[in-house]
């Protein structure tokens, strides 16, 4: 039974595209999101009761506690998001939507392909078709500014994927080299790597970094992040920030399993650890100040990939923290981009000089807005606070003192720099100019944001015990066995 | 504990139903106002109850997040500080119900009750991550009730610079207890027992992390500089509720992890003393210059933190070299100063908060002759004046008096390069008693006594009679505190037992008793008496006439001639102020031969804000933004950043 | 067969070299066909005529041959954009750099341990050479086509390193690398007319205001 | 020192009836200098009395502030009087501490005035309010200086046991520290009850004041109640002072009171010379002198500290 579940998981994502794609009218189309969203979540529900780890026939796509996670992030986050769609694409019913709603589809099935797969090759051919694919999302406002951000997201994207694909080959030499039985299935790569030839792993394990990274964002390679979450609507940021970065995660996650069961857990957790604290340090260091409040929420998106490298880099209980976190991440990064679009669409600009006054002409946006930027920054009653502070738990029992001085370090100044531009933005008098002053705040454009900010305050409460369970086998995975 | 539980429950019930929108202002103000005030009676029986009974009430729930544990500790020094937290709680609730209906503050009585909720928490947890959760509730809830009046751009800076201040001091608590919890294998306080085992500088590092994390809440000298704006900028009972009581609860964060390291080094008691005594100078003399009255008012906090931080460094310096006389005296000052601060300076902030209401202003320099106008309020803010300048009948002296004693003790016994110290500090906290005196002397005189300087304090009105009410207790019990000292010393007894064993025995002992207090207040009021019952029966025969003020001559004395603010303490401030503290004004002089409109401004800005924080973090900033030029805008730059990572990682891994 | 296929390889570095140097679009454009046309008779050579080789041979020249430069030069005469390449470091600077990363990747790949019967064949360093010049034509041309080359340069350099493989490579992969090349040049492609029809100019400097 | 109901009598009839006294004798002293006859010895008996008969005159801008000031400025010298011993007359109250309550109960006396100046609103009263406010403010240090000599040589902390029996055995073993602290002693008894080097109580310029402006507006039996709670002020410090000059005693307690009646006139006389010979300090100068005395006393402790 299980097999076609995962089957109708990945095929209606991909269908609902193919019939949106088709659909002529631009008023039901919309419909398909929230749709299509909702009986992903059923389906992922289903496919996450199951504790055993379920594959198909050929085991080219399976389930394992890392995947379910992923897959449960992935889809509580584009169900939220294709409610919010509706709001927004009613909105914007001149522009057509035929491209966003068949792409969005595309880009979740795809998302849904690489949480599953259990074949390196499959799994980069996923991540590629979302880059593919989220390439005309980003291009959706149609300005000079966004065409400038789709052609560097697209082209930074694809040489990293290709770069992706170099590691893959080389670790499939490496099999070769090794004991010659060469195969890209996942379990048959954990089973043989203890025997793999070193440098070619190596060679491999340091293209699959660089080039999932680019996806991911790490520091010296996120250029593309602030432009393209920047210039895409608040919808689509949410998407690419919450899901994409998560799918590529998952992927480095991948990577770093099989280095673990070839025994070089060291080298690659130092590697992660060096990339995290470099993506804080150049987080902390661009969000300061800074004029666009977009391009800030993507600075913090980099920050928050820098912590969960760190995470996984200091391993113990710190792993489990940085499962926590990233679905923490996801959703709170849901929530402020959705706020963030709202509050650029009622003030048609996103200078922070420009929107003064958020709260008073868009209270309940100017609000989530607020109560994410606190909860983004790890502020108690939200569950970031938990996942961070169990991070330092593990940060500081592992002593790695000067690693936790950085992280705290970082964490302030980028409290600071956010700080004064989302006060600056949700308080004060609004500006004369006003930017668009039919825009309402329907249900649905503040409907979707506020229930994930509920579920982000039911977990920094409580965590609830299927959560919990999800995240500890997801961090046994990664437990580096001594 | 489970009355703890009850006020919990109800302040929990009431802010969620306050933050209902019902129709009018009036229902949510009396479920929010009427639950804080339910809860927190509740609270003062768990007060009760944990004061009286002999073990710690404890209560342990498993929670789910990693390390903690919903696990609380009702012991004597956590019923100590919820004794002040419950009766301002109190109070403040019956005092907002009417202050709060001039402001359309939405959910502000929920934030009021999450506060209470959050404070009492913070002073009961037993583990760290409850602890640091419960703490950053207390400083969310304030920072959201400080800027309830957000359309005011003054009121969201002063917010700012006050989550800034908070978020920083969180960081290095969370420093504090991370490394700490390593150490100890779990974060319960109850296994930071082996903290004392700890040797070396690292014990000293994780008493400056405990001291910047705590010191910022507490408003302790160098990282004081949110207080002056943050507390006035909140509506009144609220910036009672931080003065009084938030502060003390990271005072109860600094004594409850000091009381895990026993033998701790002789140099943290001398630090907190000069932190303490320099916090204090420097609080009474801003104090002194401020023309806004909550804005003087808050700076007398940094300086009583700063008397309490004396008392309690001198506690440990003196329990570190042995003195246990000394060292009790200097702990029941420090103690019993904390607890009639929060009474005495609720009081004050409340009735400058009625002050404010009447005359809708908040300069001194627009009040005046307020005290025939409204007559209670200003009843009750000479009363508070009395108390904050430790004046005989009330409670402010009782503190002072152990902190003194203390000081004279070791003062007299010591010799040689040991004596001189405890003297200087004999010296400076008298001259901070009498700058007190010029502080409230000031407030009092200008803003109640004399003529009205505007029209709105003309027709300035009296508060309703629930804020009157607010303002009698809180004067009922300093005068009760002043009459029975030997109740403070009790209370105080409770806490000392925890924090330092031996010169917790002295407490009840014959040696400190300031029974002699008691009595000398019961007689100075009998000889008030007296003298007043004799000038009425002298005045009773002659006749009362009434005239015009005796203005030396002078045939059109105007309400502008009166003393100002600033000329009150011009003379305090250029003879003893050293220079960094000398106020920005904008001179009024004339100049050129016709007369044309001038005017003089005066302002006291901070001066460790102005001329140390600001500049740092500007320069900070200037530095971040020069480092942005990496985000150069061409895509064949970015195209380099991932090809020399590339090479950088294959040569790394080539190394290894 | 191995030299064979090792003469093929050289072809390629030659072709990579005069890719570096050329300063037309239309000849760079026809020296890319040419060289995908040489990696797609790759697959027969290395590993013999089975039905595997024989497809992937053919879909490979399909496209790398054929497809791709015919839209590339649609795309160019659609945009009718100068002929001209503008390098940003000049041409004889690029060369000795495309030299340099040649010698490295040879030097590299010398590190790397082969399998017996891959030993004497240079598919490794010639593939890496080809991805270092597909790299440097991405980071030192000025035109947004250009750009596109240097990411096909880029992926011949895979394929050829993806030829070691073959037959461990279950041929749904390989289809799938060779169709996600096709549909990134493809959106690239419509990219660029968006580019053409906004800026009326291939450059990218004015590419440039995206920063901080 | 177990003082009987007689020796508390004899305190309190020493407190009350020869207080104003002294006054009269500073104004003899001044007028033999000045050549003139001057007002009798009892003329501040006469002014009390005559006030206290009088109608009052009060102005509208007062409040209930304006009428507390002169009740408080009576009841607070005379609970002072009862902490302090009278020459051999020993201190009704003592216990350990209370120099702390003695130094507080003058800031209650002081806060009432102040207050009570500024409530009539014009700004002569404001004037007096301020720098009588700030020079008290540097007068406190001094005072417990020297109370902290006293507790070191005495090693108690009651005034009634500084001022008690070893007081003239430590002269013999500090007289250069005791010395310097009577010097000290004496010149915040002229500060606080604003004698001549820091406030002239005869000028009738207001501007020069600091203490007379303060009561300015007060008139009848309040005005009385000012003079006598005046008086009474000095001759409690005045009795610090004759205290710590003539430590000794006879043995015979006649004599001894005898002894101290006249010390506390020969003081007054002293008063009446400084009166006479100098003029009144600059305003500048007067902090100046006050901080000199309290680093005067801090010096004559770091003597004894080593």
């Amino acid at each position: 039974m299980e097999n076609n579940l995962l089957a109708v998981l990945l095929l209606l994502p991909f269908c609902g595209s193919v019939l949106a794609f088709s659909l002529p009218s631009d008023r039901l189309r919309p419909w398909l999101l929230p749709l299509c969203g909702t009986l992903h979540l059923a389906l992922t529900f289903l496919v996450i009761q199951g504790g055993r780890p379920l594959t198909t026939a050929n085991g080219w796509l399976g389930v394992d506690p890392l995947s379910r996670l992923i897959l449960l992030v992935i889809s509580l986050l584009f169900c939220g998001c294709s409610f919010y769609a509706l709001g927004y694409l009613r909105y914007r019913i001149s522009w057509g939507n035929r491209t966003f709603v068949g792409c969005l589809l595309l880009f979740l099935s795809a998302m849904t392909l690489a949480a599953i797969s259990r074949h390196l090759g499959i799994l980069w051919v996923a991540v590629e078709t979302t880059t593919v694919a989220s390439a005309p999302l980003i291009y959706y406002n149609r300005n000079r500014l966004s065409i400038e951000a789709t052609w560097k997201y697209l082209l930074l994207g694809s040489v990293g994927i290709a770069l992706a694909m170099l590691g893959i080959l080389f670790i499939a030499y490496a099999a070769l080299a090794g004991n010659g039985h060469v195969s890209l299935q996942f379990d048959d790569i954990l089973h043989g790597a203890a025997s793999y030839s070193r440098p070619w792993l190596r060679a491999g394990f340091v293209f699959l970094l660089v080039g999932f990274g680019v996806k991911v964002g790490f520091a010296p390679l996120h250029t593309w992040k602030p432009d393209a979450y920047g210039e895409a609507p608040g919808l689509v940021g949410a998407l690419l920030a919450g899901g994409l970065t998560s799918v590529a995660f998952l992927a480095l996650l991948r990577t770093l399993q099989i280095m673990d069961a070839a025994s070089e857990a060291v080298m690659a957790r130092e590697a992660f650890l060096a990339m995290g604290l470099l993506s804080m340090a150049f987080a902390a260091v661009f969000v300061v100040r800074q004029p666009d409040f977009k391009r800030m929420l993507a600075y913090s998106s980099v920050e928050h990939m820098g912590i969960l490298a760190i995470g996984i880099s200091v391993g113990g209980v710190a792993t489990f923290g940085a499962m926590l976190h990233l679905m923490n991440n996801a959703l709170t990064k849901g929530v402020l981009f959705l706020a963030a679009g709202n509050i650029h669409r009622r003030f048609g600009s996103k200078k922070v000089d420009d929107v003064r006054g958020a709260i008073t002409l868009l209270p309940f946006s100017a609000t989530l807005f607020l109560l994410g930027f606190l909860a983004i920054t790890g502020s108690p009653p939200f569950s970031p606070f938990i996942s961070e502070f169990t991070i330092l738990q593990g940060v500081f029992s592992g002593d790695h003192y000067v690693t936790g001085g950085l992280f705290l370090f970082f964490l302030a100044v980028i409290f600071i720099g956010m700080g004064s531009t989302v006060l600056s933005v949700v308080f004060g008098n609004p500006p004369e100019k006003k930017g668009d002053e039919n825009y309402r705040e329907t249900f649905a454009t503040t409907g979707a944001p506020l229930i994930m900010l509920l579920i982000v305050l039911v977990l920094g409460v409580y965590l609830p015990d299927p959560v919990r369970h999800i995240c500890a086998d997801a961090a046994a995975l990664l437990e580096v066995r001594p | 504990m489970n009355f703890l539980f009850l006020s919990w429950l109800v302040l929990g019930l009431g802010a969620c139903a306050a933050a209902l929108p019902w129709r009018s202002a009036r229902i949510t103000a009396l479920l929010g106002g009427g639950s804080a005030v339910l809860g927190c009676v509740s609270g003062l029986i768990a007060v009760g109850q944990g004061l009286v009974a002999e073990r710690a009430a404890t209560f342990s729930l498993p929670w789910s997040m990693p390390g903690g544990s919903f696990s609380l500790r009702l012991d004597g020094l956590s019923a100590f500080f919820l004794l002040p937290l419950f009766i301002v709680g109190l109070v403040g609730a019956l005092y907002g119900t009417e202050y709060m209906q001039k402001e359309k503050a939405c959910l502000h009585w929920s934030w009021y009750n999450l506060l209470l909720v959050s404070m009492a928490m913070v002073v009961t947890a037993a583990n760290g991550l409850l602890f640091l959760f419960a703490w950053e509730c207390m400083s969310l809830t304030s920072f959201f009730l400080v800027i309830t009046e957000y359309n005011k751009s003054e009121v969201v800076a002063a917010g700012w610079i006050y989550l800034l201040a908070t978020h920083l001091g969180a960081a290095c608590l969370f420093a504090f207890f991370l490394s700490a919890g390593a150490f100890c294998g779990s974060l319960d306080f109850a296994s930071f027992q082996h903290l004392n085992k700890l040797t070396g500088p690292v014990v000293s590092v994780l008493f400056l992390l405990l001291l910047a994390g705590f010191g910022s809440k507490a408003g302790i000298f160098p990282l004081h500089v949110w207080l002056p704006d943050a507390h006035p900028a909140a509506p009144s009972h609220v910036s009672a509720l931080m003065s009084g009581v938030m502060v003390k609860t990271a005072i109860y964060g600094l004594l409850r992890m000091c009381s895990f390291f026993t033998a701790s080094p002789v140099w943290w008691g001398g630090l907190l003393m000069a932190i303490g005594i320099t916090g204090a100078l420097f609080g009474i003399a801003m104090a002194a210059m401020q023309s806004d009255v909550k804005r003087s008012l808050a700076y007398s906090t940094v300086e009583n933190v700063g008397i309490i931080l004396l008392a309690l460094g001198f506690w440990m310096q003196s329990r570190a070299a042995g003195q246990h006389v000394v060292a009790a005296l200097a702990l029941a000052g420090g103690l019993i100063h904390l607890l009639n601060h929060a009474l005495f300076k609720s009081l004050l902030f409340l009735g400058a908060g009625s002050l404010m209401h009447g005359s809708d202003s908040r300069d001194l320099n627009r009040m005046g002759g307020l005290m025939c106008r409204m007559p209670v309020t200003g009843l009750m803010i000479v009363c508070g004046g009395m108390a904050i300048s430790a004046l005989p009948p009330f409670n402010g002296l009782v503190g002072e008096w152990f902190i003194y004693r203390a000081l004279l003790e070791s003062g007299a016994a010591l010799s040689g390069l040991g004596g001189f110290f405890p003297v200087m500090l004999v010296g400076c906290l008298a001259l901070v008693g009498g700058l007190v005196l010029i502080v409230m002397t000031r407030i009092i005189g200008i803003a109640l006594t004399g003529v009205p300087r505007s029209p709105e304090a003309a027709e300035a009105h009296e508060a309703g009679w629930p804020m009157r009410s607010a303002m009698i207790v809180l004067a009922l019990l300093c005068l009760a505190g002043g009459l029975l000292p030997i109740q403070l010393l009790r209370v105080a007894g409770r806490a000392a037992v925890l924090l330092d064993p031996e010169s917790a025995q002295l407490f009840a002992g014959q040696v400190i008793t300031p029974w002699w207090l008691g009595i000398m207040a019961f007689l100075l009021i009998g000889a008030l008496l007296a003298a007043f019952s004799f000038n009425r029966w002298r005045q009773g025969r002659g006749t009362v006439a009434a005239a015009s003020t005796w203005g030396c001559g002078f045939a059109f004395p105007s309400n502008r001639m009166t003393y100002s603010a600033e000329s009150y303490s011009e003379l305090a401030q250029s003879g003893m102020f050293c220079s960094c503290l000398t106020p920005k004004s904008k001179d009024g002089r004339t100049i050129g031969f016709f007369p044309i409109r001038r005017f003089f401004v005066f302002t006291a800005p901070d001066p460790v804000l102005e001329k140390f924080f600001k500049p740092l973090f500007q320069r900070l900033a200037d530095y971040c933004r020069r480092c942005c030029r990496l985000q150069s805008g061409n895509l064949h730059i970015y195209l380099l950043y991932v090809f020399c990572t590339t090479i950088l990682l294959l040569f790394w891994v080539g190394q290894r | 067969m191995d030299t064979i296929s090792n003469i093929l390889l050289l072809l390629v570095i030659l072709l990579n070299f005069f890719l570096l140097g050329s300063s037309r679009l239309a000849s760079c454009i026809r020296t890319i066909a040419l060289q995908g046309g040489i990696l797609s008779l790759l697959p027969v050579l290395a590993h013999g005529f089975s039905g595997h080789t024989l497809f992937l041979s053919t879909v490979a020249f399909l496209l790398k041959g054929i497809a791709i430069p015919y839209l590339l030069f649609r795309a160019i005469r659609q945009v009718h954009i100068r002929r001209e390449i503008e390098p940003l470091i000049g041409y004889v600077p690029t060369l000795i750099l495309g030299t340099l990363a040649t010698a490295g990747s040879f030097i590299f790949s010398g590190r790397l341990p082969l399998i017996p019967e891959h030993s004497q064949s240079l598919f490794v360093p010639v593939g890496l050479a080809t991805l270092a010049t597909g790299f440097l034509m991405l980071i030192s041309r000025r035109k947004a086509i250009t750009q596109a080359l240097g990411y096909l340069i880029f992926e011949n350099g895979i394929f050829i390193f993806g030829m070691l493989l073959t037959e461990a490579m279950p041929l749904m992969v390989e289809a799938g690398v060779l169709l996600d090349l096709l549909v990134g040049v493809f959106v690239m492609a419509i990219l660029m007319h968006q580019i053409n029809r906004e800026f009326s100019t291939m450059n990218t400097d004015n590419l440039t205001s995206l920063k901080e | 020192m177990r003082i009987t109901i007689l020796q508390l009598f004899l305190h309190l009839l020493l407190l009350f009836g020869f207080s104003p006294l002294l006054s009269g004798v500073i104004g003899k002293t001044k007028a033999l200098f000045t050549g003139r006859v001057g007002p009798p010895f009892l003329q501040l008996y006469f002014d009390i009395w005559k006030l206290f008969g009088k109608g009052m005159v009060i102005s509208r801008t007062t409040t209930w502030i304006f009428r507390a000031g002169p009740v408080v400025g009576l009841a607070v010298p005379l609970l002072a009087g009862l902490l302090i011993p009278f020459g051999p007359v020993g201190a009704p109250i003592s216990f350990s501490g209370d120099l702390i309550f003695f130094v507080y109960l003058f800031a209650l006396s002081r806060f009432f005035t102040a207050c009570a100046a500024l409530d009539t609103g014009s700004s002569f009263e404001g004037m007096g309010a301020v720098r009588e406010v700030t020079f008290s403010c540097l007068a406190e240090p001094t005072v417990f200086f020297v109370f902290i000599v006293l507790a070191r040589l005495s090693g108690s902390f009651s005034l009634d046991a500084m001022f008690g029996q070893t007081l003239a055995a430590s002269w013999h073993t500090a007289a250069p520290s005791l010395l310097l602290i009577l010097v000290c002693l004496f010149i915040v008894t002229l500060v606080e009850n604003c004698r001549i080097p820091f406030d002239d109580p005869t000028t009738h310029l207001e501007l020069t004041m600091i203490h007379e402006v303060m009561v300015l507006d007060h008139s009848g039996p309040d005005f009385g109640m000012i003079l006598y709670g005046a008086a009474m002020k000095l001759f409690v410090f005045g009795a610090l002072v004759v205290r710590l000059f003539l430590p000794g005693t006879t043995g015979n307690m006649a004599l001894d009171i005898l002894l101290f009646i006249g010390g506390i006139l020969f003081m007054a006389v002293v008063v009446g010379v400084i009166e006479s010979v100098m003029a009144r300090l600059r305003l500048l100068r007067i902090p100046q002198l006050l901080v000199g005395a309290s680093l005067l006393s801090f010096f004559s402790l770091i003597l004894l500290l080593r």
